[in-house]
């Protein structure tokens, strides 16, 4: 019982402690590949400590919602990340939520990021917001799919009941293929990254997550910078918990179990963050009209292996 | 006995409606206090007795007979389960209603057109839900309809109001013969009309088949199903906002009512492919319903179609009930209508918060078109506040109750794969992403509602010197939304008490939730799902606050006010800001070619050219325009074809009779 | 309270066709039209009350076979004396305002009440008709004084309204009679030649023995005959001219008794045939004609212009119910139709008491100048709403009562009949409802006069009962009617 | 009754329906009229006949109100009427003569098969008699139908009448009643029509119905 409760504890807090980590990892590994010496792996923590210390500017007209926003996100977000099993399964808390409601906290922490950037009234902010808006009516419901064709193999939205099905009973299936790839593509438009979106970009009329925390700064922006990186972090141990679940310590199961589940989640994370800035290099950013049918695609795949479970669980 | 009072309750409802007229010509000031006062206390009488109905405390069982309606029938009433689940519904709504309109009551313009109607609008919901045979069923049903007709007449100068209200009531009495069909089968050619009687009695597979088709007319027409939801968007705005609000909320789920007692209860045990046809128009109308909401400038309007879509949603539930019940799946029956009466509970809550909110605005600004709002949060912070609760209430977000409902949706279809029939297992998916995909289009239709609304700098100087509700509407609002957080953050008790009605109309139930640890629910199975709205609640507040602190304590606390930076390029100029229509625009591009046949007209002048560019966009109802407009063209054509009889010659008309003799001749000569 | 109603006096038939007598002969001698117009009142009054009277103590038919009284034709007599003497006291207040403006004078009132109760007398004497002669001679007279009030404003749509009513009418009277001969002729061969062959209780008792297909021909000619003066589609078009251009009292009149008159004398006749087994049913051809005559009336309702026009089409709709539902015949259509046929009278009259009062204040009958009823003249307005709903058949009105068995009893019977039928039916709702949101809401249009109070009594009458009838059915009344149905079978 | 009798009466009823061809024939105003009278004095033989045959006294009546009022009076007064009111001499038929007359045949055969057939027990001279009669009936309101303006619309009515009458006096030992009223509703049926002929002319100077009908246009 107490270890149960460090074990989520500790998981809540190492989530935190690697989300920047992982982000920075990513952007150092991008900027190698494409042959620049790029920021330490540690940039991002030293950006938030820099953010913190910075005095906050609020536009004039800005409400008790802007102010408020930031810690909504990042909580609902951090909620969201401490329920998806990451170095062990059966966390004390994992029935307190299945995979659907860490969806549906991620489209809150969503919600209110949309509301923020709508808050001063700008024009940027306004694009942000509705075009985040529209990638999210494509992906949500793409990503139920996926809980669909999981929950359906494994009998269970319980992530942790999955990660342990996976495990007991490894098999190949289709709709599992095509499961993977609709995340990975719900994954990529959700954390804004290429081809959806431009983490790095500054050019206006092309970004969404950007413009809308564009009148963000100090400490505010420091939390919703550091959401953005926890839910990076989110997806990946989600892939790695449903996919790649190997490693992971079992409930109550001694203190070696737990080191060798921290290890391989830690390898997990930097084999992940690797293949995504390959997959970034290696490919441009779309229009953001593109946009839709990139997800449109990933909703029809969830939506095929749902049917192929349905009609026969054989495949 | 629990009906006696909740007749003497409804009756003294009557009593008030038949009393406003005077109290109107004498104390008009404090008129709509005493009356709408009145009113609450009624309901709050029967939402008592309904809940201790319903939680057992007292045996509701036993019909009573007034010697009414049909005299050798009697008018039967009668309080079972399901009743009483829909009496906690309506009452509750209308409580709520009530005290919220003794506030917003005062800036009525014409309070002699909606308080002597008000009442009886409440009493008749409540006389359908306690109906116990055919005929006071359709007189109460018919009768609601008639008042919140005069109702939505009560601003009448305005030609769209008269418009709204005559298509409004036509639907209305289209549906009802439909309902009138319905009970006829139902009760056969002896006329049988005591829904006992009809519960008892066998019916034919056509029979019952009949029956659902006519009560998906009939209720679906009430209830806003799609393709018969046209009147819906026009009726609900029209009326003043704490009567949209029972509308929406309160009166479309005493047509799900009707739909269920006959369907669920009185129409024998239903064929699979019942569930095929309610699943197919849930699922549209949910998608449909929401698409229209976000397109939508009028906020009451675009509340009355998200009123659309989740009508639909719990049209979704009912079918996978009635999918799971064919195939004799207690269980799972049990979990999807649990799921579909809870989401109509959370409806009713959440609906009405919304359209008080609309109300508060209107009264504010008098403005119900959003593109002339913006900067009400700062103006109206507390409207805003309940407001903004009901937004992320309807978007499904945890914790609050709208999730939990569609979450219990999501896990009854993901145990239909066990259903035998092929056309059930492609359809339930399909359902799932049609649900899923409301949902998400939901989230987007309210961040659009509140963020043009409340959000920004003032569209127009009404919105600019927008007041706060009155303590009454707020009060009730923020009461509402409490309500909404403690039934999402402990559904248990709720389930719970919908235990007795799955129990009677599929033969089964979901586990006891209850006592459960956590306070968590489990549909099936722990290992299968489990959700526990409390300690996720716990959860989110904790990391909030401590994110707080630790950033309070270890960050700077200093805070400047600048103008925005907008990428350097800040204009104060509020029509600089993101509209309605440009918010909408990307969802527009994306669905709007095949959903709405959207056209877009833009006249550019020439480079150099000063004169300003205009864009025209045109949406059209497809529904509108395939079913009701070629009905009410061929309508009139056949009665311009007919007029000319009208101007006949006596002789031609001599010429008629002559015909008419003849023939008759004829037949008699062939025959005889 | 039993002892108290034994103690009544037996008031013999004749009365019910004296009174009215001698008030026309007195009412024409009369030169004062407001004394005319009471004395009118109080003569119509104790009609009804006389008419009351046999609901407690039936008097025996005359000896000779002329008068008789039994469950069916109490009804019809009551109901038409009741409306008679609320249209009288409406007409008392509606005159007065036509005097005012000078469309009438007081020697057209003279003649105008003398035919009133010429009307009543002749309406008396066609329901108590023990001889189908006696009765064919009745109902001809009761048109011939209706034609003549149409003509009382002597417009030119007044006379020609008249005429056509006229011409159609002695049509259909000749059709009714040559119809009256064969059943005669149907009947000779069993009760033997003689006034006793047209004697209708000897008919019903022998019915069975006559000759089926002298019967049919019969009924033909006198469906058709009594037809047109139901109003049944195709041979309804004297109808909305003569509501529409006689004086309102007379529309009221029309609708609430003559028409319930001479379906009444149709019942009659249906009865004849099915007491003969082998006789065609009536009850098809009854069904055809009403549901013509509903569904046409429900198309001709849209295009309406004049207010009591379109009031008198939807006159023609109800008598399409009705005769539809005696046409399907059995226990519970036959009490719809009943029902439909007493609520119809008292709701349609309150309609015109309404119309009339309306048509006075706006000063035209055009439904396009009256605008914003509810507003401008809430009791008229609220009445005018309150009527129409009820008329439309929603409930708590005692028309839904109605309906509600019709519908619901055929459907289970003859699904395909209902179809139609709940077709006609919603076709007309809605253009019921299109006008009324006309004329009662919007911005009101300016009106000439104001409304007198005291007329405007008689229309809640008339809407209280209806509402009342809606949600309570006294036990005796429908004891009664339930036995009026199982006699028309 | 001897065969005499039955044939005298077939000769009568047939010699009306004859008349009613001719009425139809007719497209002269003043010929209408006196083929009209015609039609009444032979429906007064008819009606004098039966009253021999039936030895039924009170048909004697009826047989002098035929003479008198339909044979002189009626006609009379019609074509002063036409005269003072100068209607058009000639009469306007819908769809020509002939039709007309094909019409007519058809609608005596179809009453002879309807009243053979649905009377075949009456007594053979009442039957015959009630399938002529409606053979006039019919050939009556054929004329009303097919006739535009007022005057021989009306002579179609009273040709119809006849034809009633003849049907009432056939059918034996009919109640005295009926004649009163036959003779009644004729009466009260000239005196309206006459009053308002007289009130139309008041308003236009022309008794066509047609124009009534014109003059409505535009009303609804």
């Amino acid at each position: 019982m107490i270890l149960d409760l460090l074990v989520q504890g500790a998981q809540m807090i190492l989530v935190l402690a690697l989300a920047p980590l992982l982000l920075g990892f990513t952007r150092t590994v991008k900027s190698r590949l494409l042959r620049r010496r790029g920021p330490p792996v540690t940039q991002v923590y030293r950006d938030l400590l820099r953010l913190v210390r910075k005095e906050a500017v609020l536009a004039d007209d800005a409400s008790w919602l802007f102010r408020n926003a930031p810690y909504a996100i990042f909580s609902a977000t951090w909620v969201a990340a401490a329920l998806v099993p990451t170095f062990a399964t059966g966390l004390h808390f994992s029935w307190a939520a299945d995979l659907i409601v860490v969806t549906a906290l991620l489209g809150s922490s969503r919600f209110f990021l949309a509301l923020a950037g709508m808050d001063v009234g700008t024009a940027f902010g306004g694009i942000g917001s509705s075009r985040e808006m529209l990638f999210s009516t494509l992906a949500e419901p793409a990503m139920i799919m996926i809980v669909f064709v999981v929950a359906l193999v494994a009998g269970s939205t319980q992530l942790s009941e999955i990660a342990v099905f996976m495990v007991d009973h490894a098999t190949l299936r289709v709709s599992l293929g095509l499961a993977l790839i609709a995340l990975i593509i719900v994954a990529l438009a959700e954390n804004a990254r290429i081809p959806v979106d431009n983490p790095a970009t500054h050019l206006e009329l092309t970004m969404v997550h950007e413009a809308m925390i564009l009148e963000y700064s100090g400490r505010h922006l420091a939390v919703i910078e550091l959401a953005a990186a926890l839910k990076l972090l989110l997806y990946m141990s989600l892939i790695g918990c449903i996919f790649v679940p190997w490693g992971m310590a079992r409930p109550s199961s001694g203190f070696l179990p737990l080191v060798i589940g921290v290890a391989t989640y830690v390898v997990k994370l930097a084999a992940g963050g690797f293949l995504l800035v390959l997959f970034e290099t290696s490919i441009a950013k779309m229009r953001v009209f593109r946009a839709p049918e990139f997800l449109g695609s990933a909703l029809m795949l969830g939506f095929l292996g749902t049917l192929l479970l349905f009609v026969s669980r054989s495949f | 006995m629990p009906i006696a009072w909740v007749l003497v309750a409804v009756a003294a409802l009557f009593a008030i409606a038949a009393l406003a007229p005077m109290t109107l010509s004498r104390r008009r000031a404090e008129a709509g206090t005493l009356i709408y006062g009145a009113c609450a206390a009624a309901c709050t009488l029967i939402l008592v007795i309904a809940l201790a109905a319903l939680l057992g405390a007292v045996d509701a069982g036993g019909t009573l007979v007034l010697p009414l309606g049909l005299p050798w029938l009697g008018a039967r009433f009668r309080i079972d389960a399901l009743a009483a689940v829909f009496l906690v519904l309506v009452d509750l709504g209308g409580v709520a209603a009530s005290l919220y309109a003794i506030g917003y009551g005062r800036h009525e313009s014409a309070p002699g057109r909606v308080l002597p109607f008000y009442p009886a609008f409440l009493a008749g919901m409540n006389l359908v839900v306690v109906a116990a045979d055919a005929f006071s069923f359709l007189v109460a049903w018919e009768f609601m309809s008639l008042t919140s007709w005069a109702m939505v007449m009560a601003h009448h100068h305005d030609a769209e109001n008269r418009r709204a209200g005559y298509v409004y009531l036509v639907m209305a009495s289209f549906g009802t013969l439909s309902l009138l069909l319905a009970f006829g089968l139902l009760a056969g050619a002896q006329g049988d009309y005591a829904f006992a009687a009809m519960r008892g009695a066998a019916h034919a597979d056509w029979v019952a088949g009949t029956v659902l088709g006519l009560m998906l007319l009939g209720a679906g027409s009430k209830a806003g199903l799609v393709p018969l939801h046209v009147w819906l968007p026009l009726a609900h705005p029209a009326a003043p906002s704490h009567v949209s609000a029972l509308m929406s909320g309160v009166m479309t789920k005493v047509a799900i009512y009707g739909f269920v007692r006959v369907v669920f209860d009185l129409a024998g045990p239903p064929a699979w492919w019942w569930s095929v046809v309610v699943l197919t128009l849930g699922s549209i109308t949910a998608v449909l319903g929401v698409l229209h909401a976000v397109m939508q400038r009028d906020l009451k309007r675009l509340l009355a179609y998200s009123t659309v879509e989740n009508v639909g949603i719990v049209f979704i539930g009912l079918g996978l009930a009635l999918a799971f019940k064919a195939n004799a799946m207690a269980g799972p029956a049990a979990l999807a209508l649990t799921a579909a009466l809870f989401h109509a509970f959370n409806h009713s809550l959440f609906k009405s918060i919304l359209f008080f909110g609309a109300g508060a605005v209107l009264t504010a600004t008098g403005k119900r078109d959003i593109e002339a709002l913006g900067g009400l949060i700062r103006r109206m912070p507390h409207v805003a506040y309940a407001f903004l609760g009901g937004c992320l209430a309807i978007a499904a977000l945890p914790p609050l109750n709208g999730f939990v409902s569609e979450w219990m949706i999501l896990q009854a279809i993901l145990l239909s794969p066990a259903l035998p029939q092929w056309g059930l297992k492609f359809l339930v998916p399909a359902a799932g992403a049609m649900l899923a995909f409301a949902a998400a289009l939901a989230g987007a239709c309210f961040v659009r509602a509140f963020g043009i609304t409340f959000l920004g700098r003032p569209r127009s100087p009404e919105a600019a010197g927008a007041q706060d509700g009155d303590r009454w509407s707020t009060g009730v609002m923020k009461t509402l939304l409490g309500l909404c957080l403690v039934v999402g953050i402990l559904p248990n008790f709720v389930i719970d008490a919908l235990h007795p009605v799955s129990d009677l109309l599929v033969g089964g139930a979901m586990p006891a939730q209850s006592l459960l640890p956590h306070l968590s629910i489990v549909p099936i199975s722990e290992s299968r799902s489990s959700y526990s709205g409390l300690l996720v609640f716990l959860f989110i507040l904790i990391s909030t606050r401590l994110a707080i602190r630790v950033i309070h304590d270890f960050a700077s606390r200093r805070v400047r006010r600048a103008p925005a930076w907008d990428c350097g390029w800040p204009d104060p100029n509020p029509a600089t800001q993101y509209t309605a229509d440009s918010f909408a625009q990307p969802l527009r591009r994306v669905f709007g070619p095949m959903a709405f046949r959207s056209r877009i007209e833009a006249t550019m002048p020439p480079p150099g050219d000063p004169s300003p560019a205009r864009l025209v966009l045109s949406l059209r109802d497809l529904v509108w325009d395939t079913f009701y407009a070629p009905i009410a063209g061929i309508v009139l054509a056949i009665a311009e074809k007919l007029n000319h009889l009208q101007f006949l010659t006596i002789r031609s008309y001599l010429s008629l009779v002559f015909a008419a003799l003849v023939g008759l001749l004829l037949m008699v000569a062939v025959w005889a | 309270m039993m002892d108290l109603i034994a103690a009544l006096p037996v008031v013999p038939l004749q009365t019910l066709l004296v009174i009215p007598a001698i008030a026309a002969v007195v009412l024409a001698l009369v030169p004062a039209y407001r004394i005319g117009a009471r004395l009118n009142v109080i003569a119509s009054g104790l009609t009804f009350l006389a008419a009351l009277t046999l609901l407690v103590h039936r008097p025996p038919g005359d000896s000779g076979g002329y008068l008789f009284v039994d469950d069916l034709n109490i009804v019809f007599v009551v109901l038409g004396t009741f409306v008679g003497f609320t249209t009288s006291s409406f007409s008392a207040s509606y005159i007065g305002h036509e005097i005012e403006i000078g469309r009438l004078t007081p020697l057209h009132l003279r003649f105008y009440h003398g035919m009133y109760q010429a009307l009543s007398f002749a309406m008396n004497l066609g329901l108590l008709a023990d001889n189908i002669g006696l009765m064919w001679v009745a109902i001809e007279l009761a048109t011939l004084t209706t034609v003549l009030m149409v003509g009382i404003y002597r417009t030119h749509d007044a006379l020609e309204a008249a005429w056509k009513y006229f011409i159609l009418g002695s049509v259909g009277i000749a059709l009714a009679l040559f119809g009256t001969i064969l059943v005669y002729m149907a009947a000779r061969p069993v009760i033997g030649e003689g006034h006793d062959a047209m004697v209708w209780t000897a008919l019903v008792a022998h019915a069975h023995a006559f000759s089926p297909e002298l019967l049919n021909v019969a009924f033909v000619f006198l469906m058709l005959g009594y037809g047109t003066k139901v109003g049944l589609a195709p041979l309804h078009a004297w109808l909305p001219d003569a509501h529409a251009e006689g004086p309102t009292p007379i529309s009221a009149v029309l609708s609430g008794l003559l028409l319930n008159v001479a379906l009444y004398a149709l019942l009659r006749f249906k009865m004849l045939l099915a007491a003969n087994p082998l006789a065609v049913a009536p009850g098809p051809l009854m069904v055809t004609l009403g549901l013509i005559s509903l569904i046409f009336a429900a198309f001709m309702l849209y295009l309406r212009r004049d207010i009591k026009r379109l009031f008198a089409y939807s006159s023609i709709e109800h008598m399409g119910i009705i005769a539809f539902a005696f046409g399907m015949g059995g226990p519970l259509a036959n009490f719809a139709g009943l029902l439909h046929m007493t609520m119809h009278s008292l709701t349609k009259s309150a309609i015109f008491f309404a119309v009339g009062q309306i048509t006075q204040v706006k000063g035209t009958q055009r439904i396009a100048d009256i605008r914003g009823l509810t507003e401008s003249h809430p009791v008229l307005g609220w009445g005018l709403v309150v009527g129409v709903a009820a008329i439309a058949g929603l409930p708590p009105l005692g028309i839904f009562t109605s309906e509600f068995l019709l519908v619901t009893s055929t459907f289970a019977r003859q699904p395909l009949l209902a179809l139609p039928l709940v077709f006609g039916m919603v076709i007309a709702f809605g253009a019921l409802l299109m006008r009324l949101s006309g004329i009662a809401f919007g911005k009101p249009s300016p009106s000439i006069t104001q409304t007198h109070r005291i007329s405007v009594l008689p229309l809640l009458v008339h809407l209280a009962l209806v509402f009342a009838a809606g949600l309570w059915l006294p036990g005796p009344l429908v004891a009664w009617f339930q036995n009026v149905a199982r006699m028309l079978g | 009754m001897d065969r005499f009798a039955l044939d005298a009466a077939h000769m009568l009823a047939g010699g009306m329906v004859l008349v009613s061809f001719m009425l139809l024939y007719q497209n002269r105003m003043f010929g209408l009229l006196n083929v009209y009278a015609l039609h009444a004095v032979v429906l007064s033989l008819s009606v004098a006949w039966q009253a021999h045959v039936q030895d039924a006294p009170h048909l004697w009546v009826t047989a002098t109100i035929a003479v008198v009022l339909k044979a002189i009076v009626i006609p009379v007064a019609l074509r002063r009427m036409v005269i003072r009111l100068g209607v058009h001499r000639t009469i306007e038929t819908v769809g020509g003569i002939g039709p007309t007359m094909l019409m007519g045949i058809g609608l005596v055969a179809l009453s002879m098969v309807v009243m053979l057939h649905a009377a075949a027990d009456a007594d053979p001279i009442a039957r015959e008699d009630l399938a002529l009669a409606l053979s006039v009936i019919l050939l009556g309101l054929l004329m009303m139908v097919t006739r535009h303006n007022a005057v021989s619309q009306i002579v179609g009515f009273m040709s119809l009448e006849n034809g009633l009458i003849l049907a009432a006096t056939g059918a034996r030992g009919m109640p005295l009643v009926v004649e009163i009223s036959i003779a009644f509703s004729v009466l009260v049926a000239f005196i309206v029509i006459g009053v308002f002929l007289f009130r139309i002319r008041e308003r236009f100077d022309s008794v066509d119905t047609q124009a009534i009908d014109d003059y409505r246009g535009g009303r609804e």
